[in-house]
């Protein structure tokens, strides 16, 4: 496929050429840095923005926080169905790869039994154009997990920022199309764009500090169910939600119907294992009823369940649940030390 | 644009005094604007200071809590929880950024429907002049 | 300045009593500029302890977080004391723990720390950027040691320390049984004058402010969960009957959310700033809590967490409490 | 709240035109009709009555109504009516809810469209908590057959009479060594004239008695707990180090004493003595000597003359016993009444009058002393006797000043007293009668003879040659050193002419005050005062004996100036009232109280700390093995005022009827905008 570059004062004009598309991307709001809407003169974020990805990942572009499913009058028995929203073509641009490998995974499960209009129809109707690692978080371990600083596998597009130019690479038809929608701002790609991208790529690779060899944990994982092992992190879990807010492949959400005195709104939002209300019965009964347990099932999902049903591991190795995690809970660490926990013959709890 | 606004107010009446003296006010024929609506609760005490932030949320434009008189109430002591509740309520919607003109509170007691009447005049001038609530509306968003 | 050997070596002894179940303390963290709380069940764990300047997260919020699990018919629940290592902010958070029963003074083994200051990851990381390895930062006068990735570094303590610290008029446990160290100079005061600050704007510049914080709000709920005064069984910003907020995300319930935190935590906040720390998004949490700290302290005279048998505040009244907005 | 969804009837009262003349309430009801879980939509001209009541119960028995709601007047006018039409009906009374759309709207609402959006706003919010309403039930508790009256002066004594004769136990106490009262002072009674003592005395002797009577004396209330129908008291009997059941009221120990007659009489206002060991008055019930620990020798210096106290060795009973001590006894009973009576004004605060370093200036109730055949001068009117009461004048001149203590700011009591009108009057017959020749005049401000056969008194006194002067004196001094006579300057207001008047005697006619020492008694059972300082009864018209606190009535001047015949009337309606929970032995206690839900409870007590009643307490309770602190309601003391909830983080404790649940969605259906 196309190999292009075009200069960084340009970004302005590329922004403007995709004029047709709804352009989605990082930009820094209330000192954090979000994907969102671009506005006029608004520039994203780039390698230069010393950042390593968004705060909360794009995964809120397909799958927003808070979606309206229909709308209703107490009393009525006919529904309002909203339409799914993103109908127009949307780019993200600038989405790092870990983060594009991540709706791959997603899509497993929103196109499973019952395909998720919502999300899909976002996703058919989304270009991705990714932007290449340059220089990784401390926390990064994407290659443990099957990607890298400049995968491009599920991306339809990418950037390399080349401090004074951005060297883009399209990889799908998607692609190509977005190109074609810039031809009037993009240059051909030459050999020394193609070998600085490249060499980028492999200094971000060998930048990536940790690592964690997942061979046999997905197996192992299930043999701890009701190990103490786990106790030494859920002990000091806050059970917030920072870890499965921020998380790229956690995807599961609460359904709840809202009452504006007698209209109402059924309506998903992002729920997470974390929180004790999720487990929660109605009868009152809680099949997971300490952080322990959900502890467990945040790790045992990524690492056991979800390949089991998907054959793939949950996890892009992004780095966000142990960037954020107030009391140092570390993803790497407890994998480590699944490892070398050894089974006791003794009943799941 | 404030002449067409007519401000939306919700007020936390106690049974003993205040609704009382609003009863007052009608039974002596008093006339007063009917933006203020009451709820009444038995007692100044009982009015959680988050109700408050939900009648914001909620549409209202402004509130007011009326109770009876320090000393005077027929709980003993309630309104002096509800008078140091909503003292500091009204500071932190302030330092928030709503207009304090929204939160308003009173004595009133059973025997006085005329102060009632003088009470919500002064609160629908008030919440008038701070104008519609708009910050953290509920209706506005993604409907 | 702690000893970390003599800090490891009373808690060795102390978990070795049989009255005790778990001692609270910190320990190195697998990155960065923050130590890891550490809850400890027996001795075989108390090499990790430490105590410097990365020592931020208030243990207290863990005897509070401690869940209990059904205890199985015919055995009786453990009832064994609690040993936590705590800083100036820490035991204030136990003292207003104490004044709310949240658990009796018995329960609980308050090894005193006197604190100089802790550092803010945020500044920290504007300063040195995103380290991997743990960092250590001892104290020494007005100086913090920093040692990152592998190198020592010295920086004006003020500059790296959290905010708090820079007005913490209670350095020195205000509760304890036992100090492990020597008590420091109060080295600082409160003027609240970034209540001030904030407070000279409009009211348009306020909301304009919170508006902008508080529609970045994952509500995530960190920090309330890390939030020692915060144990309700249920909280009624997650109950569901009645829904006081609902669960979507927007500027009204993100909004009711942390007016209701802010409102819950008038009178009981003793300023450890968890909150703050913890935000993901970086939402200044405190700037409502330090209102109401200020406020309350000029209209009743009142503090939290520094007397277990003070009335709390809003349990408790003066006839001639003001009133002046009051018609 | 039922499970079973809400089938509700909105019920739209025209109340003749009150409502239907504002209020579109054709509209209202339309509008009602269209809303989720309403069933039926009715207007009609008077709910209350009887044909609007039967239509309620007709549609919840026929249409299966489970909810209703009324919008007429106010709740507190009407809820109690339209609870009993639920009731009759079979519904629980309490899921009705109101809507006040007269009181709140129609009266007060001029714009009539305005008025009838507002009715509309009024029954959504009614409707959001209707059916969230919850079932409650009348608890009740049993009423311990006994009732403790506190004060036995007539009012006391007349009500524990009605009591102990419908045969309840009644425990009576007073905190002088004799029951009586201020009656017990008095000579005569206006306008009838009868001997005050004469009436009472028999009185006192039955209540002395009188087997379901304990009387306890010269005893103090120290502390009331529990709630109406089991209160639980400790009562102070101090000591009389006379052992009362040996006394026999021979009175060798009065005389014998080394103060004997040297000590003021408080009987006898002061005018005449008594002894350190004494009977208040010769008709004292019971007729037990009483050792005055303040003026005892025995007592204050430790000895009493080199051989040991007189009377002691006086008294053949041996009743004296001087290591007595005070004792504290706890009572139950299932009613209380307070009956504490009033202080006179303390003439001293007018010092323009001259009381207190003017002899000749007395008050009302000195001269009671002074004219009674059973006082100091045997009823002679003498002024001027000397230490041993002998000797003494009569005095020639004599004026009576109304309103002394009464309707007078300058002293902070704007209220009238009642009964010195016509007790000075009564006093002015007395001198005509016992001093024929003596000048007499009545210097008043109005002269208030609004009862049964006063203005026929007032007449009688006025045709007896007493004066009546139109005018409040300012100032009442000596003439000269030498003689009595005392100028009292007035001024006429009818004719509007300065006046000099002269008089050797000077009557104030002192109102009635709050008893000075009435705090402990509010405090002990929290009892609230109108302006006026004397104690708030729990409606001006309709509960006049009735306290906030179930169980607890007030009779007598302690609730404001009466004179006997109103005291005793509202004696008697205590002692009903009481009777009424007495004899029924039952009594529904508030419906509406805090409950507890006990796993969402986290222990802090904040809600144990705001409770004005002391009616929740923090107990433990097992979590699921786990031992927890737990508030706990007592539904008895629990008033229902919701404190507790807005004091809770949790909303673990909520008041049954406004609960957050029940109140968030009328905040919602009034924060919407019409």
């Amino acid at each position: 496929m196309g190999d292009f570059k075009f200069a960084r004062e340009k970004m302005a004009d590329v922004l403007s050429g995709l004029g047709e598309y709804q352009v989605l991307a990082p930009l820094v709001t209330g000192d954090v840095v979000r994907f969102r809407e671009v506005e006029e003169s608004e520039v994203p974020v780039g390698e230069r923005g010393r950042y390593a990805n968004s705060v909360v990942p794009p995964k809120e572009l397909m799958f927003p926080q808070t979606e309206t499913l229909f709308r209703y009058r107490l009393g009525d028995t006919d529904i309002d169905v909203s339409e799914p929203a993103g109908d127009t073509g949307r780019v993200v641009l600038g989405i790092r790869p870990c983060d594009a490998q991540a709706f791959a995974i997603i899509d497993k499960l929103f196109g499973w039994d019952y395909p998720d209009p919502y999300y899909q129809k976002r996703r058919e109707n989304t270009t991705l154009v990714g932007l290449a690692c340059g220089d990784p978080g401390s926390n990064c371990f994407c290659t443990s997990v099957g990607g890298g600083p400049a995968s491009e596998e599920y991306l339809d597009a990418i950037m390399y920022d080349l401090d004074d130019k951005f060297y883009l690479k399209t990889i799908t038809d998607k692609g190509e199309e977005l190109a074609r929608a810039l031809s009037g701002v993009l240059e051909e790609a030459g050999d020394a764009e193609k070998k600085a991208a490249e060499k980028q790529a492999d200094e971000a690779t060998s930048k990536i500090g940790r690592s964690i060899d997942t061979e046999g944990i997905p197996e192992k994982l299930p043999s701890l169910y009701g190990h103490p092992f786990w106790e030494q992190f859920s002990d000091r879990c806050l059970g917030c939600g920072i870890c499965t807010y921020l998380c790229p492949t956690c995807h599961c959400f609460d359904i709840q119907d809202e009452m504006e005195q007698f209209d109402g709104r059924r309506a998903r939002m992002w729920d997470t294992c974390m929180f004790k209300e999720y487990s929660l019965h109605a009868s009152g009964h809680n099949p997971r009823p300490t952080r322990k347990e959900r502890t467990r099932n945040r790790i045992s999902h990524k690492y056991s369940y979800f390949p089991e049903n998907f054959g793939v591991i949950a996890c892009v190795g992004c780095g966000r649940c142990i960037n954020y995690c107030p009391v140092n809970i570390d993803i790497l660490d407890i994998l480590t030390k699944s490892r070398e926990a050894e089974v006791k013959e003794e009943k799941p709890a | 644009m404030s002449e067409e606004f007519e401000p939306n107010i919700v007020a936390f009446l106690c049974n003993w005094c205040s609704y009382a003296g609003a009863d007052l006010a009608g039974t002596s024929r008093l006339k007063y604007p009917p933006n203020v609506k009451a709820i009444r609760v038995m007692c100044s005490a009982r009015v959680n200071p988050l109700f408050i932030v939900n009648a914001l949320q909620q549409g209202a434009d402004g509130v007011l809590i009326s109770g009876c008189w320090p000393g005077d109430c027929h709980y003993i002591e309630g309104n002096y929880f509800a008078r140091r509740r909503f003292m500091l309520m009204h500071k932190l919607l302030e330092h928030a950024g709503v207009d304090p003109r929204r939160i308003n509170m009173s004595w009133v007691s059973a025997s006085e429907g005329a102060k009632y009447k003088e009470v919500v005049e002064e609160t629908v001038e008030r919440v008038k002049a701070a104008g519609p609530m708009d910050q953290f509306r509920r209706r506005q968003l993604n409907w | 300045m702690v000893d970390s050997k003599k800090l490891q070596e009373k808690a060795r002894e102390i978990l070795e009593r049989d009255d005790v179940r778990r001692l609270l303390g910190w320990k190195r963290p697998t990155y960065g500029f923050e130590a890891a709380p550490a809850v400890i069940k027996d001795a075989s764990g108390v090499d990790d302890l430490l105590f410097d300047a990365t020592c931020v997260n208030n243990l207290a919020s863990f005897i509070t977080l401690e869940e209990k699990p059904p205890v199985p018919r015919g055995e009786e629940p453990d009832t064994r004391k609690t040993a936590i290592m705590a800083k100036g902010c820490d035991s204030r958070a136990i003292v207003q723990q104490l004044a709310e029963k949240a658990y009796g003074r018995d329960d609980v083994i308050v090894l005193g720390i006197p604190c100089s200051g802790v550092i803010d990851r945020r500044k920290a990381g504007e300063m040195f950027g995103d380290v991997s390895a743990p960092v250590a930062a001892e104290c020494e006068g007005d100086k913090l040691i920093l040692e990152v990735d592998g190198e020592k570094k010295e920086v004006d303590r003020k500059e790296l320390m959290m905010d708090k610290c820079l007005r913490c008029r209670y350095p020195n446990p205000v509760i304890s049984d036992e100090l492990l160290a020597d008590e420091v100079e109060k080295f600082a005061d409160d003027d609240f004058s970034d209540v001030a600050r904030f407070e000279k704007q409009s009211q348009e510049d306020k909301w304009a402010f919170f508006d902008e914080q508080f529609s970045k709000c994952v509500r995530c709920y960190s920090c309330r969960n890390v939030c020692p005064m915060c144990y309700c069984v249920e909280c009624i910003v997650t109950n569901l009957k009645p829904q006081w907020t609902r669960r979507s995300t927007d500027i009204s319930e993100n909004t009711a959310y942390h007016l209701q935190r802010a409102w819950h935590l008038t009178g009981r906040c003793i300023e450890c700033m968890e909150c703050e720390r913890v935000c993901p998004v970086d939402i200044p949490l405190m700037t409502l809590n330090r209102r109401m700290t200020r406020d309350i302290k000029e209209m009743f005279d009142y503090e939290p967490g520094v007397d277990p048998e003070a009335e709390p505040l809003l349990a408790s009244y003066n006839p001639q409490d003001p009133e002046e907005y009051i018609m | 709240m039922s499970n079973d969804r809400p089938r509700i009837g909105v019920y739209v009262c025209h109340c003749g035109t009150n409502i239907a003349g504002v209020v579109d309430v054709k509209a209202v009801a339309e509008h009602a009709s269209g809303l989720p879980g309403v069933e039926l939509a009715r207007d009609y001209s008077y709910m209350c009555s009887d044909p609007g009541q039967a239509m309620i119960r007709k549609d919840i028995e026929e249409k299966g109504l489970n909810r209703v709601i009324v919008a007429s007047c106010s709740p507190r006018m009407h809820e109690l009516t339209f609870r009993g039409a639920l009731d009759d009906a079979g519904l629980n009374p309490y899921y009705l809810e109101m809507a006040n759309i007269r009181e709140q709207d129609s009266w007060v609402t001029e714009d009539h469209d305005l008025a009838t959006d507002k009715a509309k706003k009024l029954v959504d919010a009614a409707v959001a908590k209707v059916s969230l309403l919850e079932a409650l039930e009348q608890k009740e508790v049993d009423v311990t057959p006994a009732c403790l009256i506190i004060g036995a002066g007539i009012a006391g004594i007349q009500a524990a009479l009605d009591i102990a004769d419908a045969g309840f136990r009644v425990y009576l106490v007073d905190k002088d060594p004799s029951v009586g009262g201020h009656m017990a002072q008095l000579d005569k009674t206006f306008p009838t004239l009868d001997c005050s003592a004469c009436i009472l005395t028999p009185k006192m002797v039955d209540v002395g008695n009188h087997p379901n009577i304990e009387l306890m004396t010269y005893s103090q209330l120290e502390n009331v707990e529990g709630f109406v129908g089991n209160f639980k008291a400790a009562i102070r009997k101090k000591a009389r180090y006379v052992d009362a059941d040996k006394c026999t009221g021979c009175n060798l120990c009065a005389e014998s004493c080394r103060l004997a007659n040297r000590i003021p009489s408080e009987f006898e206002e002061g005018i005449g003595n008594r002894s350190a060991i004494y009977l208040p008055f010769p008709q004292a019930v019971p007729a037990i000597y009483t050792v005055d620990p303040e003026r005892c020798l025995q007592l204050t210096k430790g000895k009493c003359g080199k051989e040991g106290p007189a009377c002691a060795a006086a008294c053949a009973a041996d009743a004296v016993d001087f290591e007595q001590e005070d004792e504290v006894v706890e009572v139950d009973a299932g009613t209380i009444i307070v009956a504490t009576g009033y202080d006179i004004f303390d003439a001293k605060r007018k010092p323009e009058y001259g009381y207190g370093d003017n002899d000749n200036v007395i008050t009302g109730l000195e001269f009671e002393r002074l004219v009674s055949a059973s006082g100091p001068t045997e009823g002679h009117i003498l002024l001027g006797r000397d230490k041993k009461g002998e000797g003494g004048w009569e005095p020639k001149k004599v004026a009576f000043i109304h309103c002394v203590g009464s309707r007078d700011e300058s002293v902070g009591n704007e209220y009238c007293s009642r009964v010195c009108c016509m007790y000075l009057a009564k006093q002015a017959h007395l001198i005509r009668e016992k001093l024929p020749d003596a000048e007499i005049n009545v210097f008043y401000m109005d002269v208030r003879a609004f009862g049964k056969g006063f203005e026929e008194f007032y007449d009688r006194v006025r045709r007896e040659g007493v004066r009546y002067i139109r005018g409040n004196p300012s100032e009442i001094y000596r003439k000269g050193d030498d003689d009595h006579t005392m100028i009292i300057k007035v001024e006429d207001t009818l004719t509007s002419t300065p006046l000099e008047s002269e008089a050797d005697l000077v009557v104030l006619g002192v109102g009635l005050e709050p008893r000075r020492d009435n705090r402990e008694i509010i405090d002990i059972f929290k009892l609230s005062q109108s302006a006026d300082g004397f104690y708030l009864e729990a409606h001006p018209k309709l509960r006049p004996v009735d306290t906030a606190s179930a169980g607890i009535f007030l009779a007598g001047c302690c609730q404001g100036p009466k004179d006997i015949p109103d005291a005793v009337a509202q004696a008697k309606g205590a002692a009903s009232s009481a009777l009424i929970l007495l004899a029924s032995g039952r009594v529904a206690v508030e419906a509406q109280v805090a409950f507890v839900s006990p796993d969402e409870c986290r222990g802090c007590g904040f809600c144990v700390d705001v409770c004005p009643f002391g009616a929740i307490e923090l107990v433990e309770e097992n979590r699921m093995g786990n031992i927890v602190g737990v508030a706990e309601v007592n539904e008895a003391l629990c008033k229902g005022c919701g404190s507790c909830a807005a004091a809770c983080l949790s909303g673990a404790i909520q008041p049954k009827s406004f609960r957050d649940e029940q109140i968030l969605p009328q905040i919602a259906v009034l924060g919407v905008k019409i």
